[in-house]
């Protein structure tokens, strides 16, 4: 093994950062818990960088040992780092977007009180985002897993006098524990059955195993389970309800947490089990529709919405469900390419979007706004170039990576066709409704009113709201993180021309790619007849936007009417809220309290001890009248009592 | 000739007697006289069973008891005085202030 | 190796220590200030002897290290036989810990009759120390019964409203299931003729007592019902919330931290250790019993209005875990077992005496009675989510090493346990997030909770080394289970030779 | 006809020095108490009583004292009448021991009361004589004597506050009911006598074990119990108990609910373990229980203390009667000594019990309900702490002798294999506490409503109190000695009867024609 | 039918008589003198049986003696007839039924006991010589120590009967507490 790279300093570091501003960051200044947030999470990203540098130089994978974790008969994990191409794309998505968003943060929320706790909260996400990336556990990727759900907690709730964010955190948190649940369960088997939760191990061991395509088998179970987990994190059918709730949280943490990386945690998780996927078809084909689904469910629902971040939340959770795909599908690289892409551009939306928000004083619906292009030209520029990329665009970086994701579903068999299928109708969805929000937020004149009685908090957005008329053009320290984002959403794609990013990834997917090849065989004419297509596809839906909201602004609303039953449907998300409350909210709630505390705890056990107690005092009550006070009485009783103990001896007696 | 279970008997009458009486009886002295009575079909069977032993000690138990009963009838008496004064009564039935 | 004289008398001394300092304590004068003083360095200084169990323990081995074994009372039978393994020295190491963090807790807030107090709080912990350290039934007993006064005196005279019902309650309850333990024991003395831990299990576990097989069925359920309701097992868990709720602070502490302990402690060594057949034939429906607990308890603590009574239905929760892994019978469930019975004590000990803060400014425990306190006092609130974040389990910290191995034992036993046993990972957040919402965030809704002051030195002093250890416990486990492991180990060798005999049969 | 059998008999037994040194406390005893008679109208009327008061404590020493030196000297006395052995020499030791503390407890009492201390004091001393007698003779009529003399004083002792209806009452009830007992136990006496032809436990234990017991002894043996069993106060012939015990004085009670029961109980050993009375088993077990189960039972709603700890007296007496069931001779070695250590520690108990009860009754025994005892904690927390100490050791809460008491009978219980009866025995110890926390309750978790005046106390009372918390705490913690010796002993009284002339019955047959 | 058997009944028939006529009476005078007349008539048994002593102190103690005490008593408290109050349903119901039933097995197993074995007139010579040689040597001890109990009783009768001293302070006579 090569000399150390200290791996472990790039999640400490952010972790360090986290606790000198968790524990100083009150007396401290603003200028000073900026630098500290800043320092470290810079650091890790130099750290991270200085890796990649020395990447090529090492032999891989690459795992560090820390320390022991803890130990239990013969099963023990230890505090250990794991170092492949996989995580080294991650770790550089992560503490690069990080890093920005950091920057970012600072100008979008200078004017916040309890600063200093937004950055370590953000600095302590990164710690765990990092954990969750190089551990070489399932074990310590459950720690950062469990730590990220933590993080999101907090900065969700950031505004934690703002009922519906504290509501929102609590609701992500726990929504995604029940993925975890799963999680758990997957660990349980995997230990049962390798006594070790050690990547290369496990790997080792699952290796041997042939694809269960005859029924399912424990690896089935596993995978099924593991892909449970994924579905939490990263907001699957049925556990997406939670993400769009997340936009209460600031914009920096949307972008950062709930678009770039948390979310894309559970994508990741499943291409690190690629082993176990790849034999377990059924566990893999479950993927491949959830995936599908969610990605047009979430697309439609997108369609209806009028706050701007809710938009985005949705069409992040679209996004999400074609990493799911492509992992179905077993196309792995292409799952993470386009985690890569979507980080940069999907990262640059929300951005865009806060300032956007920030510009105009904390408003999010679109309908008060339009017509912002004058006002904030570069917000508008990046975004701009954002929604081309997500529209799957060309040259922009969406299109490279769903492209990839599109054609290695077609070609991955017959079902493969259906995916691909849906997957351009969301095609065509999501570039409808991005550019519905581009035109309604930027062309067209202003709604939004000029008074300054915005802010306040009676838009929702908390915090951020000054007392301004105006739109106003963010500061640089918010521009500049856009910028760089928007050049990356721009060239990002490119680095996956010809496979380069997949050959760079195939030493981690390896055998993954069977599928893949087989599609390699089909000629590459039909390649390039499908990426025609879905450019078309991406332009059709920019006309329709068009359309309906530049040239004829009145058709929604006739539409709308026309199908109005299904429009208010769609626009209430269908109800998916309501349905869960009313399923499993609401009836555990009250269960728990009528039956459960009120009926069995309080009226069956508690009673059942106290009249116990009460029947004592009443046989008690009851006893003591033998001692009626009366002297005959008491001889009655003593005669008596010699009676029948004369009679009991006698009979004794006779009977010897 | 007289059998020893005639006089056994007529000593275990008279006790039953006395136990009767201490059950049946209101006034507090007619009591304490059953509890003579009893005491007295006791010496009886003590005396019987001296003869039927050749045992004099029997006897002597007799003595004893006579002793005894004339120790306890002092006391006994002077109770039933004590009582007296406080309760106007020799009624057993309304002695009853201690109960339950 | 240190001097075998020290040796042997540093357990007896880390027991009687807190006596001693009682018994002197009733000889000070009534100043309050010097009274607490002195109780707080009597047991700071017990503690830092205990440490000396814990530095000089012999991890790897699994037997009974610093034994003495005097004989006490010639007949019946009865040694001063105490020792420890890695199973008891960190429950009695969690004790020493925690009473000088009550002493702290109640510095301020016990101000009627303090030298009662304190002299009471040093006598429970010798009391407490006792049941962990005792090898010989007789004085296991001893210990066991000597809990129950100091306890129900904390809660009754210092408790609050309904003090007297959770005191009288308490006490009953326990009274009545350990008379059946003490029925057990006598059976056991009467047909081994010693009171010998030791002696009792290697004569059962060679089948050399008469008449064992007809009896032992009742026996383990004599020792069961005891420890049962001391721990409390489902149905029998009523009088905790009670008995927590009335209890000043302290009192929830040690109860929930050490007394609740006391029961799966006795499961671990008594019912496993003397009745390994019994506990196998049984262990379906306590496992039952005890997903029924983890289950149930957070659902129920999940719509308690009363904060302290959430956190004590949580206790049940946590408890249920512990029953879980000691009758999965694996390895890794009953070190979790272990573990979580150290992690509980600490986080939940740290809930109390944080809920205990906050009864001293409002005199309430109602949720509805408070709300964005987050504002008015921040680091309460941070500490609070410290503590609680442990107790909901989350990765380094210690709640989730114990439920984790307990779950995975649990699963090892049978996957439907293990399973069950999982759901518990979502029932804690809610009932725990639910609650810290609806405590600390939102709009101050009652005024009077804006001028409610922040922790103070004392309550600063109390928590956080609760807040640490949770932290330590969390990342370095392996401190404390390499002790745990051997024992657990040894504990469960006999389980392996059951099996064996099903599988001769 | 020739020399009758009374001469045969009578031959020997010229009464020797060392006859009277095997009765020494019972004469200094006497003495002692003779002498408080004739002092008492010598001192006047105020601090005389102290006088007095300290006359018959300095009695009770010596009585101590002589308890000592007769126990250099075992034996047989007086004809057969009297057996010094280690038996004897223990209840000798617990019985005097309870006079002197309840001496000590009485001086105040006897001021506040303004009860005539000469009669008092002697009364106790003579009540002490029968006592002691009964627990080393071995002859029944001399048992059926020393009975009357001990329950004839405590008759007169329970009427001691003669201007109080209940007193008087307590004492009638008492009187009648325990004459009427006394007379079952006579005829027992007679049955025996007439069965076996003789008196003498000895004897009778060997004719018994001679030969198959005919019925006739079935019926003496259960006459005989009866009348021990009203004293011990056990279960169904309990029902004088409450009452009395209410009535009484609480000095008195704290005697007589110890000493004399400590005696029967002594007769009782006696009675079912040296002669081997055939019979028992069931007739005790159901006894054991029933008083256990309806002493608790009861007690649970009483808010009256002194009645309360009546109630209690009958639940122990069944504890302490489980110590009796013992049938086979390997486990009765169990039985009699768990037996005795049991009486020792509900001595130490109950005497402090009721000296802190007496003390806090004040004047006219006013303050004697639970409601009475509310914030003693803080009122006077001395006697709240001692009073709790004294209830902890009742309900048998480990480091005081009624733990370990209740815990010695309950194994050796156990250990005969009376599995059910202990299982009843440890439940109700465990209900039994109930009514004991509720004063302790009522002492410290309680805020006085209307405090009732607390006195301070006295330097007699304190030592009484300490004695009494120190021979608990001892009995509890290093009980090793205690039970060594009484274990000892339990073996001499299970060790087969020597030197026992043969029963006058065969000597007669022999000594006379026809 | 021997002369003894004739006496034997007589006597017994006077003691059943006078045993019965207690009960009967409602006065305790007449009680009392039933009762007289009972304890003289067991002098006549104890005669039979020899013990001509123990008849004579019989007669003179008890008869004599303790007699005149009660009647002396009843004088004093001048104790009127006895009113019949339904004082305790517990001694009809269970008291009387269960002394019957325990006497009635007594009765047969005294009768079991000894069958027909008779006793001697006499056979036993009770005479004050014999007696007191036994008495003062053998129940020595129990002679002694009678004279303590004869003290008690004194003392109590002393104590209860006399005049109680003017109640305590503050304490109204009779109360019960």
């Amino acid at each position: 093994m090569t000399a150390s790279l200290n791996l472990w300093l790039i999640p400490v570091l952010p972790l360090a950062g986290a606790a000198i501003n968790g524990f100083l960051g009150k007396k401290s200044s603003r200028t000073a818990a900026t630098t500290i947030g800043l320092v470290f999470s810079g650091a890790a990203f130099a750290w991270a960088l200085y890796v990649a540098a020395r990447f090529s130089a090492l032999d891989l994978p690459y795992q560090e040992y820390l320390a022991h974790w803890f130990r239990s008969g013969t099963f023990s994990v230890d505090f250990a780092f794991y170092l492949d191409q996989l995580s080294l794309v991650m770790l550089l998505v992560v503490t690069g977007v990080g890093f920005l968003i950091h920057i970012y943060s600072v100008g979008y929320m200078w004017e916040e009180e309890g600063y200093y706790r937004f950055f370590a909260y953000l600095n302590l996400f990164m710690f765990f985002m990092l954990m969750l990336i190089l551990s070489n556990s399932y074990l310590g990727m459950f720690i950062g897993w469990e730590g990220v759900g933590l993080a999101s907690y907090l900065l969700i709730g950031f505004w934690f006098t703002k009922d519906s964010a504290v509501s929102a955190g609590k609701k992500a948190f726990i929504v995604t524990r029940i993925g975890d649940c799963g999680f758990l369960i997957a660990l349980f088997l995997l230990v049962q059955h390798f006594g070790t939760l050690n990547f290369t191990q496990v790997f080792e061991q699952v290796r041997p195993f042939a694809p269960e395509n005859a029924g399912a088998g424990f690896l089935t179970a596993t995978a099924l389970l593991l892909m449970f987990g994924a579905c939490g994190k990263s907001a699957q059918l049925p556990l997406y309800v939670w993400l769009p709730d997340a936009m209460e949280g600031p914009t920096p943490v949307s972008a950062l947490i709930h678009a770039a990386t948390m979310v894309t945690a559970g994508v990741y998780m499943v291409s690190r089990s690629h082993m176990i996927f790849e034999r377990a078809p059924i566990a893999l084909t479950v993927v491949a529709v959830i995936g599908t689904l969610t990605a047009f469910f979430a697309s439609t629902i997108g369609v209806a919405q009028m706050d701007i971040k809710k938009v985005l939340a949705y069409s992040t959770v679209s996004q999400l469900g074609y990493m799911f795909m492509a992992c179905g599908v077993g196309a792995f690289s292409a799952g993470i390419f386009h985690l890569m892409t979507h980080a940069f551009f999907k990262g640059l939306l929300f951005l865009a979007a806060g300032s956007v928000i920030h510009g105009i004083g904390g408003e999010q619906d679109m309908r008060k706004m339009g017509g912002l292009r004058s006002y904030i030209p570069v917000t508008f520029g990046t975004m701009f170039i954002a929604t081309l990329a997500i529209s799957g665009i060309p040259p922009f970086a969406g299109f490279w990576s769903k492209d990839e994701i599109l054609w290695k579903a077609f070609s991955s068999g017959p079902a493969g066709r259906v995916y691909w299928l849906i997957g351009l109708i969301t095609a065509f969805i999501t570039s409808f409704y991005m550019f519905r929000l581009i035109f309604m937020t930027f062309f067209g004149d202003y709604h939004g009113a000029h008074v300054d009685e915005h802010g306040q908090g009676s838009h929702g957005h908390g915090g951020d709201s000054h007392g301004h008329g105006e739109p106003h053009e963010s500061p640089m320290v918010m521009l500049v993180p856009l910028m760089i984002l928007a050049f990356l959403a721009t060239v990002g794609g490119l680095v996956g021309i010809g496979d380069r990013f997949e050959h760079f990834l195939a030493p981690v997917f390896g055998s993954g790619e069977v599928a893949a090849a087989a599609g390699e065989a089909a000629s590459r004419g039909t390649e390039f007849l499908l990426m025609g297509i879905s450019i078309t596809v991406a332009f059709l839906g920019l006309a329709l936007a068009y359309v309906l909201y530049i040239s004829k602004p009145y058709l929604p609303q006739k539409i709308a009417d026309g199908l109005n039953g299904f429009y208010t449907t769609v626009v209430n998300k269908y109800y998916v809220d309501e349905i869960y409350a009313r399923l499993f909210v609401k009836p555990l709630v009250d269960g728990s309290t009528r039956i459960l505390w009120h009926g069995v705890d309080q009226k069956m056990i508690d009673n059942t001890v106290n009249d116990a107690a009460d029947g004592a005092r009443k046989v008690s009550d009851e006893v003591r009248h033998m001692q009626s006070g009366n002297l005959r009485s008491y001889a009655s009783w003593i005669a008596a009592a010699s009676a029948v103990m004369i009679a009991y001896m006698i009979w004794l007696g006779v009977g010897r | 000739m007289v059998p020893l279970s005639y006089y056994l008997v007529l000593g275990g009458f008279l006790f039953a007697c006395g136990v009767a009486g201490f059950l049946i009886k209101r006034n507090i002295i007619t009591i304490f006289m059953s509890i003579e009575l009893m005491l007295n079909g006791v010496n009886l069977s003590f005396v019987a069973f001296a003869a039927h032993w050749h045992a004099l000690a029997g006897q002597i138990f007799v003595f004893f008891v006579m002793v005894v009963a004339a120790a306890e009838s002092a006391v006994g008496l002077a109770i039933i005085i004590a009582v007296y004064r406080t309760r106007e009564t020799l009624n057993v039935d309304q002695v009853n202030l201690l109960k339950l | 190796m240190n001097s075998p004289s020290l040796d042997s008398m540093i357990v007896t001394l880390v027991t009687f220590a807190p006596l001693a300092g009682a018994l002197l304590l009733v000889l000070l004068p009534r100043r309050d200030r010097d009274i607490r003083i002195f109780s707080l360095v009597v047991s700071l200084l017990t503690f830092v002897l205990s440490l000396h169990l814990a530095v000089y323990f012999h991890r790897a081995q699994s037997g009974f290290q610093y034994e003495i074994d005097k004989p006490w009372i010639s007949s019946p039978n009865i040694h001063y036989h105490i020792g420890i393994d890695g199973i008891s020295l960190w429950l009695v190491i969690l004790t020493t810990f925690l009473t000088p963090l009550c002493v702290l807790i109640s510095w301020k807030s016990v101000h009627d009759r303090v030298k009662e107090f304190f002299i009471i709080l040093l006598i429970l912990e010798t009391a407490l120390i006792g049941v962990f350290i005792s090898l010989d039934l007789f004085l296991f007993y001893f210990f066991w019964e000597a809990t129950l006064i100091p306890m129900a005196l904390l809660i009754g005279i210092f408790g609050h409203e309904r003090k007297v019902y959770a005191a009288v309650k308490f006490f009953v309850y326990t009274m009545i299931a350990s008379a059946f333990m003490l029925a057990a024991i006598l059976w056991l003395y009467a047909h081994t003729g010693s009171f010998d831990f030791v002696t009792i299990r290697d004569r059962v576990l060679s089948g050399a007592v008469p008449g064992f097989p007809a009896a032992a069925q009742w026996l383990f359920l004599g020792f069961f019902i005891a420890f049962a309701v001391k721990v409390p097992v489902f149905p029998f868990h009523t009088w905790l919330p009670d008995a927590h709720v009335e209890a000043p602070t302290a009192g929830s502490v040690l109860l929930a931290g050490v007394l609740l302990k006391m029961g799966t402690y006795g499961m671990l060594r008594f019912n496993l250790g003397l009745f390994p057949e019994q506990a196998r034939s049984n262990a379906w429906w306590i496992v039952i019993l005890a997903l029924i607990g983890i289950i149930y308890g957070a659902l129920v603590a999940m719509v308690q209005p009363n904060l302290k009574k959430l956190v004590a239905y949580s206790s049940i929760s946590h408890l249920g875990f512990v029953v879980l892994g000691i009758f999965s019978f694996t390895q890794s469930g009953l070190n979790g077992a272990m573990f979580v019975m150290l992690a509980h004590g600490v986080s939940t000990g740290g809930l109390f005496m944080l809920t205990g803060i906050l009864h001293e400014r409002r005199h309430t425990y109602e949720i509805s009675e408070f709300g964005g306190l987050a504002g008015p006092t921040p680091i309460y609130a941070a500490s609070f989510l410290f503590i609680l974040l442990a107790s909901a389990g989350l990765p380094l910290l210690n709640g989730f090493i114990g439920e984790f191995l307990v779950m995975n034992g649990a699963f090892e036993a049978r996957a439907v346990y293990g399973v069950l046993a999982a759901t518990g990972v979502i029932w804690s957040a809610c009932y725990l997030l639910w609650m810290y919402q609806r405590v600390f965030y939102g709009k101050v809704t009652h005024p009077v909770n804006n001028s409610i002051g922040d922790m103070d030195g004392f309550e600063m002093a109390a928590v956080w080394p609760c807040a640490a250890a949770t932290l330590v416990m969390g990342v370095a486990p392996i401190l404390w289970l390499g002790a745990i492991d051997p024992a657990i180990h040894a504990a469960l060798t006999p389980f392996a030779q059951v099996v064996s005999k099903v599988v001769g049969q | 006809m020739t020399m009758p059998a009374a001469f045969v008999q009578t031959s020997q037994a010229i009464p020797l020095g060392v006859d009277y040194i095997r009765i020494l406390p019972e004469l200094v005893l006497s003495a002692f108490g003779i002498l408080v008679m004739v002092l008492e109208p010598l001192v006047d009327e105020r601090n005389g009583q102290k006088v007095l008061g300290w006359i018959a404590f300095v009695g009770t020493l010596a009585g101590l004292g002589s308890t000592w030196y007769m126990s250099m000297s075992p034996g047989l006395a007086f004809s057969n009448m009297v057996r010094v052995d280690g038996f004897s020499v223990f209840f000798h030791f617990v019985i005097i021991a309870i006079a002197s503390g309840v001496i000590l407890s009485s001086f105040e009492y006897m001021a506040v009361q303004r009860i005539r201390a000469g009669e008092y004091y002697a009364l106790i001393l003579f009540g002490v004589v029968g006592a002691a007698l009964m627990s080393s003779a071995i002859e029944l009529v001399l048992i059926f004597i020393a009975l009357e003399i001990s329950s004839i004083s405590s008759y007169i002792l329970a009427g001691f506050r003669r201007n109080q209806a209940a007193s008087s009452e307590a004492s009638l009830k008492y009187f009648l009911l325990g004459s009427f007992a006394t007379a079952f136990f006579l005829y027992g006496v007679a049955l025996m006598f007439g069965a076996t032809g003789s008196t003498n436990i000895d004897a009778i234990s060997r004719t018994l074990a001679a030969a198959p017991a005919p019925l006739l002894v079935y019926v003496a043996m259960v006459l005989l119990l009866i009348g021990l069993g009203f004293k011990v106060a056990a279960a169904p012939l309990h029902v004088w108990t409450p009452d009395v015990y209410e009535g009484s004085p609480a000095p008195v009670v704290g005697f007589m609910s110890t000493a004399p029961k400590a005696a029967a109980f002594a007769v009782l050993l006696r009675v079912v373990f040296s002669i081997n009375a055939p019979g028992r088993f069931w007739l005790i077990w159901v006894a054991a229980a029933l008083s256990m189960t309806l002493g608790n039972v009861s007690a649970l709603v009483q808010n009256n203390v002194k009645r309360l700890l009546a109630y209690s007296s009958i639940a122990h007496a069944g504890y302490q009667l489980m110590a009796f069931a013992m049938i086979s001779r390997e486990t009765s070695g169990d039985g009699i000594s768990a037996a005795m250590f049991y009486a020792a520690s509900y001595a130490a108990m109950n005497v402090g019990a009721f000296a802190v009860v007496s003390h806090f009754a004040n004047a006219g025994e006013r303050y004697v309900t639970l409601e009475d005892y509310e914030g003693l904690g803080r009122s006077s927390p001395i006697l709240a702490a001692t009073l709790t100490i004294f209830l902890l050791s009742l309900i048998g809460i480990p480091m005081t002798g009624g733990f370990f008491a209740k815990f010695y009978v309950f194994g050796a219980a156990m250990k005969a294999h009376l599995v059910w009866l202990t299982v009843i025995g440890v439940v109700n110890s465990a209900i039994g506490s109930y009514y004991y926390l509720r004063i302790i309750v009522m002492m410290y978790m309680r805020e006085a409503r209307k405090p009732a005046p607390v006195t301070p106390i006295p330097a007699t009372l304190g030592l009484a109190l300490a004695i009494s918390v120190l021979a608990t705490l001892y009995l509890g913690i290093l009980p090793n000695r205690v039970l060594q010796y009484a274990q000892e002993s339990a073996q001499e009284l299970l060790a087969p009867p020597s030197s026992v002339p043969a029963p006058p019955a065969l000597q007669a047959q022999t000594a006379l024609p026809q | 039918m021997s002369i003894h058997l004739i006496l034997f009944l007589a006597f017994g028939a006077v003691c059943v008589a006078g045993a019965v006529n207690l009960l009967a009476q409602t006065h305790p005078i007449n009680s009392a003198l039933s009762l007289i007349a009972v304890m003289a008539a067991l002098a006549g048994e104890y005669l039979l049986l020899g013990a001509e002593f123990v008849a004579a102190v019989q007669v003179i103690v008890y008869a004599g003696a303790i007699m005149v005490l009660f009647v002396f008593t009843i004088m004093l408290l001048n104790a009127g007839v006895e009113e019949r109050t339904k004082g305790s349903r517990v001694a009809t119901l269970i008291g009387v039924p269960g002394m019957l039933a325990g006497s009635i097995l007594v009765a047969w197993v005294l009768l079991r006991h000894s069958g027909t074995e008779a006793v001697a007139a006499g056979a036993l010579p009770g005479d004050p010589k014999t007696i007191g040689q036994l008495l003062f040597h053998e129940f020595l001890l129990p002679f002694e120590i009678t004279s303590i109990l004869i003290l008690i009783a004194v003392m109590g009768a002393v104590v209860l009967a006399s005049k109680p001293p003017t109640s305590p302070a503050g304490e109204p006579a009779g109360e019960v507490d």
